[in-house]
């Protein structure tokens, strides 16, 4: 079953979680559009997050796990942005899954 | 006691029983189960491996795959003991863990 | 998993793991499920190593590169497991001789062991789970 | 004693879900629990109730499902490996679940042994 998120003036399919069907479809309008259907605007911080697990995607063709996400982020930009409180305000739905989506990777399979 | 390993290929087509006997170590254990039966049989070239490898470890061959086979024990090579599924699972629980050949 | 559930874990109970790599990447999808257990598994606290032996070891080949052949090259994802604590990464001898491989030819750093020396850190293992 | 069974193949493809089912029933016999199986790689269709072998075979997948009633037996079908084989709750079997990979993990700490069965 695949929906679709409205991008300017074209739709990109989704499966049912929201997830890109073609990784390639992604720019940074489709991430947008689909903050706002979660009544979200991206701000510096939500974007400094999506970049780096496109980044970490884009080296290691994995999306890390929440706790070497958060450890990566601290390692990266400062103890205050590293851990699961800031990343959880950032992103209410779970850092992983809700950013992952926005980033335009695949969805997490991580969950125990 | 130490490891119980498991193999189930015949070594006439893959070289998972040679692997388990470079890497296994004496004192352990080595259940021969499915296509790996054929592995203890005299008749084959791994027969003489097998032998030699009972010296000093304890080589075991799941009877039913060896029957379904159509080989009996007398077609063994000395040295093997042969255990049904229940002595299989006496043999997991006797050694320290088991570890598969696949 | 709670905070308090892994602290109990570690109290409680940490076992050895090895994960037994004997196959090949792209031609059966082994390494790659196995590479999926060993990301999972890390959030369990365990004293885990990863073994590669026999056709093994071709996971850890450099220079993979899958396009062609319409999968996923997922070689990089190896590199990653440092970020996921974990470390222990062996590579049979034996099997790269064989293959005519030595460490330079690996993507990521592991240690290389004899076969006398793989098995015993075999028997030294509480868990094995072999792909 | 606790034991945990992984079985990485499919039925009847290959003889290791057979093998794993006939060491589950032996281990039961000998007093023994089994602490969970974990269907993992192709071994998640053993869980698909659509088999269907001809008569004067065996049902691996009834067999399992008899058997975790039986015995009340946690039957765990891999997430992930399931979605990439269409294997879905829709396709379960009676006394198979799906779950993810944690499960096996978790069966590798709590069960006494863990025997792999798989090609």
């Amino acid at each position: 079953m695949t929906a679709a998120v409205a991008v300017k003036d074209k739709e990109v399919p989704v499966d049912e979680e929201g997830y890109l069907v073609n990784l390639a479809d992604w720019n940074e309008d489709v991430a947008n559009a689909m903050a706002a259907d979660d009544s979200i605007v991206l701000t510096d911080n939500h974007w400094e997050v999506i970049n780096f697990l496109r980044e970490y995607y884009a080296e290691y063709q994995v999306a890390p796990a929440i706790r070497v996400l958060t450890k990566a982020i601290g390692k990266k930009l400062g103890p205050e942005k590293g851990n699961s409180k800031y990343l959880y305000e950032l992103f209410p739905y779970g850092p992983a899954k809700q950013a992952c989506r926005y980033a335009g990777l695949p969805k997490p399979t991580g969950c125990i | 006691m130490s490891v119980l390993h498991t193999t189930n290929k015949s070594p006439l087509r893959t070289r998972d029983l040679e692997s388990c006997l470079r890497l296994s170590r004496a004192g352990c254990g080595i259940l021969l189960l499915e296509d790996a039966v054929y592995g203890a049989l005299k008749a084959t070239s791994a027969g003489a491996k097998i032998e030699e490898a009972a010296k000093d470890r304890r080589i075991y061959v799941l009877g039913p795959d060896l029957a379904a086979r159509g080989f009996t024990p007398e077609q063994l090579v000395a040295g093997v003991a042969v255990v049904d599924y229940g002595g299989f699972v006496d043999l997991a629980a006797e050694y320290h863990h088991v570890q598969a050949w696949l | 998993m709670s905070d308090t559930q892994e602290t109990e874990g570690k109290q409680r109970n940490v076992k050895r793991f090895m994960f037994l790599n004997r196959k090949a990447p792209y031609g059966t999808i082994y390494a790659l499920e196995s590479l999926e257990v060993v990301l999972i598994g890390a959030a369990f606290d365990q004293d885990v190593s990863l073994v590669f032996v026999d056709d093994g070891v071709y996971q850890l080949k450099k220079g993979q590169q899958s396009k062609g052949i319409g999968q996923k090259n997922f070689s990089p994802t190896y590199r990653a497991l440092e970020d996921y604590d974990v470390e222990k990464l062996y590579v049979e001898r034996e099997s790269l001789e064989a293959r005519g491989l030595t460490a330079e030819d690996l993507l990521v750093p592991a240690r290389v062991l004899g076969a006398a020396e793989l098995g015993a850190l075999m028997e030294a293992q509480d868990v094995v789970l072999s792909f | 004693m606790k034991f945990g069974i992984l079985v990485n193949e499919g039925p009847y493809q290959h003889q290791a879900s057979d093998s794993a089912y006939q060491f589950a029933v032996a281990a039961l016999a000998r007093g023994h629990q089994i602490y969970r199986v974990f269907f993992y790689n192709d071994g998640v269709n053993n869980a698909n109730k659509l088999t269907e072998p001809p008569q004067d075979d065996r049902n691996i997948t009834r067999q399992w499902s008899a058997l975790a009633a039986e015995h009340d037996i946690d039957m765990v079908v891999c997430v992930a490996a399931g979605m990439r084989r269409g294997i879905k709750d829709e396709l379960l079997a009676p006394g198979f679940h799906i779950s993810g990979l944690g499960q096996l993990i978790q069966a590798g700490i709590e069960a006494d042994r863990l025997v792999v069965f798989g090609d």
